[in-house]
């Protein structure tokens, strides 16, 4: 039985967890069987949570979030015969597998289309907690917004430093009015729950946002460009199928393998300009092919572009 | 009792009683006032005369009895029946906002419309009818805070008054008053009962029994032990029957023999943080084996002059104890170093500050001395068992009662909660005692006790200055007496030969012939 | 007042009170569609069942046991210390910076280098909020609140940009290295042939906490300071009239309930973790006001409380392991508990008093 | 700042301060009673997911108001339950009252919508929209009047103008009628009010039951008037902001008003100015969100006096024992 254990955001984070507990649940309906999982509510509860499905027997478990990271190292040698697999963190280990997610590819091409996008040269992004990961997503956004135009203006927030920045979606609102106030039309959230308050801002004040994780779109049909999908549901999905047999090593997801993408659906499809779509596309052609190197902010903690 | 037909009594109890938990505060009480008439009772601490009052006027209930008003059964669950059976009090401790006006007061809970500023004005107009008619003058607008203790009693009888009382219980109104403002309120007593009004009036001062009451009735230990007409008896019978023995109501003291001067205190100035000269150049000294009382009305500096000595207020000038000089400026110099120079201080107010009253006993006989070498087991712990030893010591010597060091102070009547103070600051045998207001409140038994207490410290050759606004107790006490008004020494004189009228004239700041 | 016997009043009452919210639990998990009877039985053994369950509740206790004693300290000299989230916050990055810049060669030096620091570090969290009461006439409630939002601003600020290894995803430091690495509770029971799980995070801290306990009781109800800090909280006017000045007081107070609060970092960053993490106070200083209040003020009373809060929370963990509960519902049941044992205690009160008082009677 | 920036900040402060001014408020009542509440946090919490998940069923923001004022009110009398009628911690059960909220809006919320302890986004009449105020247009373009008048006062939603219109109500009621000078005294000197033949269980239930009242409008404005929906813990500290506040005003309805809009203020400013350029140092995002935390602070320390607390505050009232 395998196990799945979701980072404190929580399973219905409307975000990455939420598209963890997505892959799981299409892989329980497909198949027939169960699994388990546990939501983190404290940090003394990762190790725990490793041990106890461990030692219960289930493989192989799967955890979201890379706060894992470290204690990860620590279990995964005390179970030789039970495989991990950890998402969005590199671990070196004989039994773990570690799948990364190109975040800052995916962010690159949405920075295109908002650029794009845009009819007043400046676009905006909206951070949760200030920390690496998210400014991953910014650095990728704001290289794709300036390759599209260089000229883009481009206004970053972060809306906090405690915990509750990833849930208030009230001052994720204010600073989407702040960034409009600012000549910001078009809006990219990567906060969690204060998102779904930049989205519904953005939407109240009719300029365009972008989601972010999983497909977004539906929440505000027609307004919202597009959404940074990061397919955590996939890789879920295909490690769970797979079983104790699942593959290790270190992978990673990005444009090539569909591990990240931009949404298209009904919802977008009349924002998104057949030249929007060719220009994205072809920019994606030249990421896959290493044409264009996106930087990634995590390589030496600094970003090239503001 | 006689037995009158008409008319009804003004209040019936019948078969009262009240416990507090384990405590049997009233126990099977009867009791008739007759309408027009003063009556007073009396009885040591915590005989239950509150409570019994409290009864009356609803604010607790009673586990059994009945309440007769006028002839009619009425059950008094609350303070708005009493209320509304006409009944008015006066707490022992006043039940006053204390941020609100005197006309906010007034009309609390006496409001007819939802509307205030109608109130206010209709107050207003009623408060200076009062006014008129009792002299019950007060600044309507003044806030309680504001008030000395005379002016709020003035507002709780104008409160009852307002709500057209026609009996009123007082409870312990003169604890606080001074003199002349105690004259002012058995004059406004007087026109109540003259209008036939019914007084009910708890009082520890035989002399007040004597001057206004028409019947006295008497409790010991929760139960109603006698009633009479005051004007078959004599302070002495009644004192025996609150008491249950013979009680000394005068002081016999040896006569002084005064040693070395103990405190000098030279040109004291106080400025409070209003802005207001409190004492305005203090020159006084008091020698061994001498009691200084210092007399005047209250407000005039003597509580400034106390929490000077005492180490709890900066000052200037010079104040020189055993011929060394200690520091006022406040910095270096606190209640701490006064003890340690053999200064002990009874403050005025033993509930705010003399006593912890969540402490037990036992720290509150270490409170202010808690550094003392006797008290601690090591350079980090204290020593509570030498502690508890100490006070049990103590309340044997100054016979408090309960005699359990574990009680909180809370506990304690106030007489013996007085005694727990005095204990811990006499037994240390300071030089210098400060002491303020020692019996206020305090029943007469306990009075006796503390006044020989005083005396005996003086005989050990001790100095003593003592502050009360109770003349007999200064005159009483004092082998010289000093008064003070506005700030200002008026004038001393030898105890012995003065009188309450020659010092009145000098409290009231009248230079009385040759200084 | 005595109507109650005290071990009534210590024993029975909480008793009563936890059986209410316990049965109110059971009807919310009921609502929900679960099985109470079987998840309060997984509550128990999970978290009092196995060495492995106690390892976590006592683990989680310890911290609560620090925090909760830094309230109740403050509170004798009646300040209400909210900040243990900040302090707790500092002692974490003053554990961090003794554990990572300097080389230990043995646990048994680091740790009281490192109690030192965090100490200090609370304390320093502590001291300005203390010293704007004292001087300033500023509110401790809301200085503490802005000194714990601080706290967040300054430790994301360092975790981010400065202390997190170059290229971690993790806004957190590095390890710690082995010399800094705390006994547990396996290791120090092991010494005496007591087995005890390994896995658990429980160590050496919760002996400190139980070292704590006993200080801060002396230091209340058997020093000159506690002395004075006690009479300072009853009646200001009264502790001046003593000598106690307040101002004194007040500092070495709060410098002392801040310590205490710094000093959690020992069990959560040193013991457990054995990094510094974002948020690793996670909510251990609002908890602490819970258990001081529970724990009516008293060290064992915190120390009781501590452990209550430690069950809730490693039996939740449990719940959440093998079955459906959500985790919110957790919260839930701990908010039940906090009310009928912390704020309900006289609805079990005053009918007891009542059966006490009729037997008493009747005894008579 | 030019003028446009300066109006949109005015403009984000009004909104940022409005749920502060009504929990401020709220608290106001209750412990100008007597009764210190801790709990203003979860009362919005409950509130705000109460008037969600009800707007989004029925489709009526008016029944989601209703219904978010109802649940803050039941908390809020579940707090005098504890502390009036049972006499308990008062601190305690605030912080309980906080817990229990936290806890229940999102097992609730998951139980009936499945959406992980979220609502479901509302949409028209689900939500509270702006109100244009009269002549808002035609003054629109009238220099400096105009921007304030159209973009500063008009265009919020009518919870704004009730929040608003609180305070004077609010003084009004303490200062100037019967029932405030009740719930003043009973918060000074309960025993006072009760010998006085008014009951003290009733006055301080019904201050505690305006502060819930209070508290549901400012739950109820953050879920459907500011957004469209719930999200668990979405109050974010601002029941603790708004006690700050409260303590910062004196426990006074103007300054109540003046030291929410000043933290509003500090919180917009903060906002829009999260990465200032000094001369080539940039002041850390990390800084600029604290700001108004340390400003807070500093004005505390500078220019507030000390602040005294109803004299009644957080003791039950017990008479006999
Ligand atoms: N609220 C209370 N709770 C418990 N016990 C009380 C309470 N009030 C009074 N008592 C007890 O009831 C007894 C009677 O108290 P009461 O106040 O009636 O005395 P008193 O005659 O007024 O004394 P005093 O002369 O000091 O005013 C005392 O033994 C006291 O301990
Ligand atoms: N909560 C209480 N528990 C026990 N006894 C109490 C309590 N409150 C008051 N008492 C007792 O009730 C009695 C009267 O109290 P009250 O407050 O009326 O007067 P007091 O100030 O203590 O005495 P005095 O009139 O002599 O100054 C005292 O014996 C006091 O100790
Ligand atoms: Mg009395
Ligand atoms: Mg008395």
């Amino acid at each position: 039985e395998p196990a799945l254990i979701y980072d404190l955001g929580g399973k219905f984070d409307k975000s990455f967890n939420e598209a963890a507990h997505t892959g799981a649940q299409r892989w329980s309906t497909e198949t027939g069987q169960t699994y388990r999982e546990i939501e983190m509510q404290s940090e003394a509860q990762r190790e725990q949570a490793l041990r106890r499905f461990a030692e219960a027997g289930m493989n192989p478990i799967v955890m979201t979030g890379f706060a894992f990271g470290a204690v990860l190292e620590e279990v995964a040698p005390d179970y030789p015969d039970t495989t991990f697999a950890i998402i969005d963190m590199k671990v070196e280990a004989p039994n773990v597998r570690a799948v990364e997610f190109a975040e800052h590819e995916g962010s690159y091409l949405v920075g295109m289309m908002a650029a794009m996008a845009s009819k007043t040269g400046t676009v905006g992004f909206i951070g949760g907690m200030d920390v690496p990961l998210i400014r991953k997503f910014a650095c990728g956004y704001v290289q794709g917004a300036k390759a599209s135009n260089p000229d883009i203006a481009v206004i970053q927030n972060m809306t906090g430093t405690t915990p509750s920045a990833w849930n208030d979606p009230v001052k994720g609102g204010e600073l989407t009015r702040a960034q409009i106030a600012q000549g910001a039309d078009v809006i990219y959230a990567a906060a969690g729950g204060t998102g779904v308050g930049v989205l519904q801002t953005a939407a109240d004040e009719g300029i365009l946002s972008i989601g972010v994780d999983s497909n977004q779109n539906h929440l505000h049909p027609g307004q919202v460009l597009t959404s940074m999908v990061k397919r955590v549901d996939v890789a879920v999905h295909e490690i769970f199928s797979a079983g104790t047999a699942v593959e290790t090593g270190t992978f990673a997801l990005g444009l090539a393998d569909d591990g990240v993408t931009y949404a298209m659906d009904d919802h977008n499809a009349a924002l998104v300009s057949g030249e929007m779509v060719t220009a994205v596309e072809d920019a994606k052609a030249k990421i896959i092919s290493g044409e264009i190197t996106v930087h990634n902010y995590m390589s030496d903690n600094t970003c090239p572009v503001q | 009792m006689e037995q009158h037909r008409p008319p009804d009594p003004a209040i019936e109890l019948k078969g009262i009683s009240k416990a507090f938990g384990s405590v049997q505060a009233n126990k099977g009480i009867d009791l008739r006032v007759m309408p027009g008439t003063i009556h007073g009772i009396i009885g040591e601490n915590g005989a239950g005369k509150s409570t019994l009052m409290s009864i009356l006027y609803g604010f607790y209930k009673a586990d059994a009895g009945e309440v007769f008003i006028h002839g009619q059964r009425t059950r008094i669950p609350d303070s708005q029946a009493a209320i509304r059976a006409g009944i008015g009090m006066v707490f022992q401790h006043f039940k006053l906002v204390q941020n609100f006006t005197v006309l906010e007061n007034v009309i609390l809970g006496a409001e007819d419309g939802r509307r205030l500023r109608p109130e206010l004005f209709r107050a207003r107009g009623a408060l200076k009818r009062l006014a008129e008619d009792y002299e019950l003058i007060v600044d309507p607008d003044a806030k309680i805070e504001d008030l000395g203790v005379g002016m709020q009693q003035r507002v709780e009888i104008l409160k009852a008054l307002y709500r057209q009382a026609d009996i009123l219980i007082l409870d312990e109104p003169t604890g606080v008053l001074t003199p002349a403002e105690a004259d002012h309120l058995f004059r406004i007593l007087d026109n109540l009962r003259a209008e036939g009004k019914t007084i009910l009036l708890i009082t520890h001062k035989l002399r007040e029994i004597m001057a206004i009451t028409d019947t006295v009735s008497v409790m010991r230990r929760g139960e109603m032990t006698a009633t009479v007409n005051t004007a078959e008896t004599s302070p002495e019978h009644l004192a025996e029957l609150m008491v249950g023995r013979k009680v000394l109501l005068r002081v016999d003291k040896p006569l002084a023999t005064p040693g070395k001067t103990v405190l000098e205190v030279e040109d004291l100035r106080v400025t409070d943080s209003a802005g207001v000269a409190r004492l305005k150049g203090i020159s006084l000294n008091v020698r061994a084996g001498e009691i200084l009382g210092i007399a005047g009305v209250a407000g005039n500096g003597q509580s400034h002059l106390l929490e000077v000595l005492g180490g709890i207020r900066p000052a200037t000038g010079t104040v020189r104890v055993n011929g060394a000089p200690i520091d006022l400026s406040g910095r270096c110099s606190d209640g701490q170093s006064r003890r340690a120079r053999g200064v002990a201080h009874v403050p005025e107010d033993r509930q705010r500050e003399g006593l912890i009253m969540e402490f037990a006993a036992w720290e509150n006989m270490a409170f202010g001395y808690h550094h003392a070498p006797a008290y601690q087991k090591n350079a980090l712990l204290m020593d509570n068992a030498a502690i508890r030893a100490d006070t049990v010591t103590k309340m044997g010597h100054f016979d408090i009662r309960p005699p359990n060091p574990n009680l909180a102070a809370r506990n304690f009547s106030g007489g013996n909660q007085q005694k727990l103070v005095l204990a811990r600051e006499i037994e240390q045998h300071p030089d210098l005692l400060v002491v303020g207001q020692p019996t206020r409140g305090v029943d007469i038994g306990a009075i006796e006790f503390i006044h020989q207490r005083i005396v005996a410290l003086r005989d050990a050759g001790k100095a003593v200055l003592l502050v009360s606004v109770e003349l007999e107790e200064i005159l009483s006490l004092s082998d010289r007496v000093a008064v003070m008004f506005d700030g200002r020494i008026m004038g001393e004189r030898q105890a012995a030969q003065t009188d309450e009228k020659e010092l009145g004239l000098l409290m009231a700041g009248m230079h009385g012939g040759a200084d | 007042m005595d109507v109650i016997p005290r071990w009534a009043d210590v024993i029975l009452i909480p008793l009563f009170s936890l059986v209410l919210a316990a049965l109110l639990s059971a009807g919310v998990i009921l609502a929900i569609g679960e099985d109470p009877v079987a998840a309060v039985k997984m509550m128990v053994n999970g978290a009092l069942g196995s060495t492995y369950g106690w390892g976590y509740t006592l683990y989680y206790a310890t911290n609560f046991v620090f925090t909760g004693l830094a309230v109740a300290v403050a509170f004798h000299a009646r300040l209400f210390n909210i900040g243990g989230e900040g302090q707790a916050t500092l002692g974490g990055l003053g554990v961090a910076l003794v554990c990572l810049d300097l080389p230990w060669p043995h646990w048994i030096l680091a740790l009281p280098a490192a109690m030192a620091a965090a100490g200090l570090f609370g304390a320093v969290w502590a001291a300005i909020p203390a010293w704007l009461q004292a001087r300033r006439g500023s509110h401790i409630v809301i200085t503490t609140i802005m000194f714990n939002f601080i706290g967040a601003a300054l430790l994301n600020y360092l975790l981010v940009n400065v202390m997190r290894p170059d290229g971690a995803m993790d806004p957190a430091t590095r390890k710690f290295p082995p010399g800094t690495h705390l006994p547990t509770l396996h290791d120090i029971l092991g010494l005496v042939g007591v087995p005890f799980s390994k896995a658990a995070p429980a160590n050496i801290s919760f002996l400190i906490a139980l070292g704590a306990c006993v200080l801060v009781w002396a230091l209340i109800w058997r020093t000159r300071l506690g002395f004075q800090i006690r009479a300072l909280g009853h009646s200001e006017p009264a502790a001046v009239y003593a000598g106690i000045r307040p101002v004194r007081i007040v500092m070495l107070t709060m410098l002392i309930s801040g310590a205490l609060a710094g000093c959690m970092a020992i069990n959560n960053v040193m013991g457990e973790a054995e990094r510094l993490v974002l948020n690793s106070v996670e909510g251990a200083g609002f908890i602490g006001i819970a258990v001081a209040l529970m724990g009516r003020n008293h060290p064992f009373g915190v120390l009781l409380a501590a452990i209550l809060f430690g069950f809730l929370y490693q039996g939740g963990a449990e719940l959440a392991l093998w079955t459906n509960i959500p985790r919110e519902l957790i919260v839930v049941i701990q908010a039940l508990v906090i009310l009928f044992t912390g704020a309900l205690d006289n609805m079990v009160r005053i009918p007891l008093e009542r059966i006490f008082l009729t037997l008493r009677k009747r005894g008579a | 700042m030019d003028f446009v920036s300066l109006i949109a900040v005015l403009d984000s402060t009004i909104r940022l301060a409005t749920p502060l001014l009504l929990a401020c408020l709220a608290g106001l009542f209750s412990e100008r009673a007597g009764i210190f509440d801790i709990g203003l946090e979860g009362k919005m919490l409950s509130a705000a997911f109460f008037s969600a998940a009800t707007a989004t069923i029925t489709g009526s923001v008016g029944l989601g108001l209703l219904a978010g004022v109802a649940a803050s009110m039941g908390l809020a009398g579940l707090h005098g339950l504890a502390s009036i009628t049972f006499r308990g911690n008062q601190l305690i059960s605030g912080v309980a009252i906080n817990f229990l909220a936290a806890g229940l809006t999102v097992v609730i919320a998951q139980d009936w919508f499945q959406q992980g302890g979220r609502t479901p986004s509302l949409l028209g009449a689900a939500r509270f929209g702006p109100l244009t105020l009269p002549f808002a247009q035609t003054l629109r373009d009238v220099p400096v009047l105009g921007p304030v008048y159209h973009d500063l006062i008009s265009g919020h939603t009518v919870l704004v103008y009730v929040a608003f219109a609180m305070v004077p109500l609010t003084w009004w009621v303490l200062f100037r009628t019967r029932f405030g000078l009740r719930l003043r005294a009973v918060g000074e000197a309960p025993e006072a009010v009760d010998t006085a033949g008014v009951s003290v269980t009733g006055t301080r239930y019904a201050a505690v039951a305006i502060c819930g009242l209070l508290c549901g409008i400012a739950g109820a404005y953050l879920a459907t008037a500011l957004q469209a929906g719930f999200v668990k813990d979405m109050t974010a500290g601002r029941g603790y902001i708004a006690l700050a506040a409260l303590i910062f005003a004196k426990w006074r309805p103007w300054y109540a008003l003046w030291a929410t809009l000043l933290f509003g203020l500090l919180q917009a400013v903060a906002l829009r100015y999260q990465s200032i350029d000094l001369g080539g140092v940039t002041v850390p995002v990390q800084l600029m969100d604290a700001l108004p935390y340390i400003l807070t602070v500093v004005i505390l320390a500078g220019f507030v006096g000390r602040a005294v607390p109803p004299r009644a505050g957080g003791t039950p009232y017990v008479k006999e024992k």
